[in-house]
């Protein structure tokens, strides 16, 4: 069976973690893929050094989009923005367990990064 | 079914090929066609032989280019039975054509106040053009409403068309995401009758049914090549008053009769909306498509091709949780079939269906205003040509009891 | 003379054949080059293993197409030297580039009063869409002069900048007529420094000579896949800055991110610009073509061709009568070598060249205003590529020695 | 050689019969192929019952157009409107001797043929 739809990533599709939005976040961020209609709305808490605390996602989508932001909430806890920020496909990729996403999918698994970037730039 | 698919498979180089180790069930004609070997030797053929520029060429090259390039039109013209070959503008994709129209007749046409009606089933090529038409001269864009069963809204028309006000109805003569085949002519009639002229958009109806522009009684039909089983080259059929009245769209070389520094005469039919080095090898791509599928027959394409979504109707029916949107099988129905599959999103499907050497396509289909009216994100849709067989709709089928498996509701 | 064209000849499958039972001897290329196996294969390729629509699709046929489609922007930009494949746009040719330019920067840039700088050597898709454009928003068109000697006359170019009113001076890199490569970058310089951004017409260098466009400073760059050994499509290249600031030109799918009813937003580059399905063999198609190009090596290819026409100047000249039009020989002339013989018309001439294999061009080459500038109705042209030799020009001596003597003055 | 090319069609254009201008004829026409460049003005006669009694031209172009031109004054004598307006490019290729006249060459022999037609016309 296909790379993608693994034990691993069909665990996080079919039970997300952290799912739902953290109230009063100091990060706040709706995005979507208006060409295949994925959406994340991302929330974030941050400690005073700037290091992420708690992240949680609600959203709908692809199982790629689903499991990679609920594995995203688990994986920046403790980074800081500059760490998000320098975050790119590979690391991706290799959250997701080191499969090489095809051309297509490549905007779905990176939706929710590119929305907690995008929180974190508004939260400045 | 009508024709024997396995001999006309063969007829395909593509089909030598296998997929991640499977058959390969293409199931995404919609999008673009594959190509017959005689196409493909078309082509090779020109730039092997007698490949030069058109037009102009006096040396024997020059000669035979030209002349294949222009024996397409002619083909051309007998298979939408357009009334002169002079009417028949080669352009880059239906696309473009939609947009010299806009373009051209439309900002020398609508103005503020003016109406343009399109329908909520338009591919965004019939939608956006028109959208911006609309707002760059002040004019009303509205809506033919679609219904729940995925038929155009024709009682509506008579209001929308009320008044006087409309210039031109844009219309799909089959829906790329529902299939559906419109009542055009009573469209085109209730049209004229108001005073406003009619664009189809033949992108899919061109490949897949008979298409007359006569019997029809349209302005202007517009459709491209590579869905057709031809290279990136689309047509612009208009009537004869209507291209001589319209300024040229795009200026350069070939358009013109004469230049001086100031001043410009255009060039007769068709070359006047021929600027620039056409793409000459795709036209007679063009034209050996087009002898390739006259030699199956347009309706005999047809009843294939309904056989064939009444026996995908049948057998998908079966699997847990599929919806299919568009009409029920029938005359009026093309081959793409839209499907959405319980909540698993349609990216999955594919890919998932990928795996198993199926091609099919998942998203909006550039169609989003469709997709909205019916509350969707997107669908998965497969859609049927010459060279599929009840044996791709079997493997679809497969796949998608292995997609249920994978990712549905435990 | 460089490089070994008994070689290179052997690539073009069209230089297998002999016309009317003589040697294929060539010498249109400025109209449009022959292509070359690596070309064909590369289509045929395509259709034969990979062939999908692309972009959007999610099985292994469409992610292939997108791969192999989306090289050559890479591939293009390498090629001119473009920062960044995404200013590169796939458009059907060098007309339509101008004409997007013309449309889409030229409508929201150019107003009444304003000035456009063309030359008198531009041919006709870079001299009808802005003189169509000044025609549209009521500005100025002016045309920078040819000497005599058929160079751009720079001396006057300081007074027609004057005044700050010129928003864009469009200029051909090679006519296509004279050969002449005008000294752009002084151009550039002198425009940038007056507030006018430059448009380069690169039809004619492109497939000939080294272009950097960085090095020349340009705003904008086309030029045509079919004169460089590609099939039917075009580039258009922008500084980045001025692409995100136009408009769209041509609307439909692809284009968008995403369409409502009544509001579209539009995607981002190159997709902004590239409407409708692309021509996607096509623009594979060119992306081996260049790779052809590049393994030859662009300075080689124009040491050859400056011998090749240095070797046609002393060869032409023997024959009486003959006039040849444009600079001397020298680095800043490309391989269109233009002439009259006597008072025999270039009709006659190209035909009868015709009859002995020789395929030369006779006209206007649709640059109307030089000619009337050098006050002649037409020319016949010869024009050199990378797989003509000295025996090619010597063929052409033969042959027109022929034309003086059946139709010269008695 | 070439077909086009052969005595007779040299015999014209190195010797173009009725060369010249026709002051005050019934029909006088300039008219031409601008992409190619060829010229002819063409001035015409008639009798009573309108014939064609002398026509004759002027221009200047290629051996076809111009051969073609100077044939035709001499085809055309005795000729009425009519009969002018029914002839085609195979009168013209018939006139040449018989010609077949490749596709780049037609505007060329047909130039004077339809300078003629139109003056014709305008002469009602
Ligand atoms: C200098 C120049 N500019 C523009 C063009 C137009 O190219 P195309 O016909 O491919 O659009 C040509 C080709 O003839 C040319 O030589
Ligand atoms: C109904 C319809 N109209 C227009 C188009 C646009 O065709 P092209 O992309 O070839 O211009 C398509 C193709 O997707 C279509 O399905």
């Amino acid at each position: 069976m296909s790379d993608l739809y693994r034990e691993y990533m069909l665990e996080h599709y079919h039970n997300p973690q952290n799912y739902g939005v953290l109230e009063g976040a100091a990060v706040d961020i709706h995005l979507d893929n208006p060409t295949c209609g994925d959406k994340v709305h991302i929330t974030a808490q941050m400690d005073e050094d700037g290091h992420l605390t708690k992240v949680m996602f609600e959203g709908h989508g692809c199982v790629v989009s689903m499991a990679a932001a609920s594995m995203l909430t688990e994986e920046v806890i403790g980074k800081s923005a500059a760490e998000i920020e320098s975050m790119d496909l590979e690391n991706i990729q290799e959250m997701m367990g080191g499969v090489k996403l095809s051309m297509g999918r490549i905007k779905c698994a990176m939706l929710a990064l590119n929305a907690l970037k995008r929180g974190l730039e508004d939260s400045d | 079914m009508g024709f024997d698919v396995s001999e006309i498979r063969k007829a395909f180089p593509i089909f030598n090929r296998s997929v991640h180790g499977k058959r390969l069930v293409f199931l995404d004609s919609a999008a673009s066609a594959q190509k017959p070997q005689v196409v493909i030797d078309a082509m090779t053929g020109i730039y092997t032989h007698s490949y030069a520029n058109v037009h102009r060429g006096i040396y024997a090259l020059a000669e035979e280019a030209t002349e294949a390039y222009e024996s397409t039109r002619h083909k051309v013209a007998k298979f939408i039975n357009a009334p002169e070959p002079e009417t028949v503008i080669n352009v880059r994709n239906a696309t473009e054509g939609i947009n010299l129209v806009a373009y051209a007749w439309g900002n020398q046409n609508i103005g503020i106040g003016d109406r343009i009606i399109i329908t909520e089933m338009e591919h965004h090529s019939n939608l956006v053009p028109w959208q911006q038409l609309a707002q760059r001269r002040g004019a009303e864009l509205v809506y033919l409403p679609v219904t729940a069963g995925g038929e155009l809204d024709l009682s509506v028309l008579p209001s929308l068309l009320a008044g006087g006000k409309t210039k031109l109805v844009a219309c799909s003569l089959m829906s790329n995401v529902l299939g559906t085949v419109p009542p055009v002519k009573e469209l085109v009639a209730a049209a004229h009758k108001a005073g406003a002229l009619v664009l189809l958009d033949g992108a899919q109806a061109v490949p897949h049914i008979p298409v007359d522009v006569q019997d029809l009684g349209c302005d202007f039909l517009v459709f491209s090549g590579h869905k057709l089983g031809a290279p990136g080259v689309g047509i612009l059929w208009a009537r004869r008053e209507l291209l001589e009245a319209m300024p040229p769209f795009l200026y350069g070389g070939d358009m013109i009769l004469s230049v001086d520094k100031y001043a410009s005469t255009w060039n007769d039919l068709p070359y006047k909306f021929e600027a620039g080095t056409p793409a000459i090898a795709e036209v007679v791509g063009l034209g050996a498509a087009i002898d390739f599928l006259s030699d199956l027959g347009m309706t005999a394409i047809h009843h294939h091709e309904q056989a064939l979504v009444r026996y995908a109707f049948e057998h998908l029916s079966g699997i847990p949780g599929l919806q299919i949107y568009g009409p029920p099988p029938g005359p009026n129905r093309g081959g793409a079939v839209s499907f959405t599959l319980q909540d698993i999103h349609p990216h999955d499907i594919a890919s998932i269906l990928d795996e198993e050497g199926i091609c099919v396509r998942a998203g909006l289909h550039c169609a989003e205003p469709l997709h909205t009216r019916f509350g969707l994100h997107a669908t998965a849709r497969a859609s049927f040509y010459i060279y599929n067989d009840a044996a791709d709709v079997d493997s679809l089928v497969e796949g998608l009891r292995k997609v249920v498996m994978i990712l549905g509701r435990k």
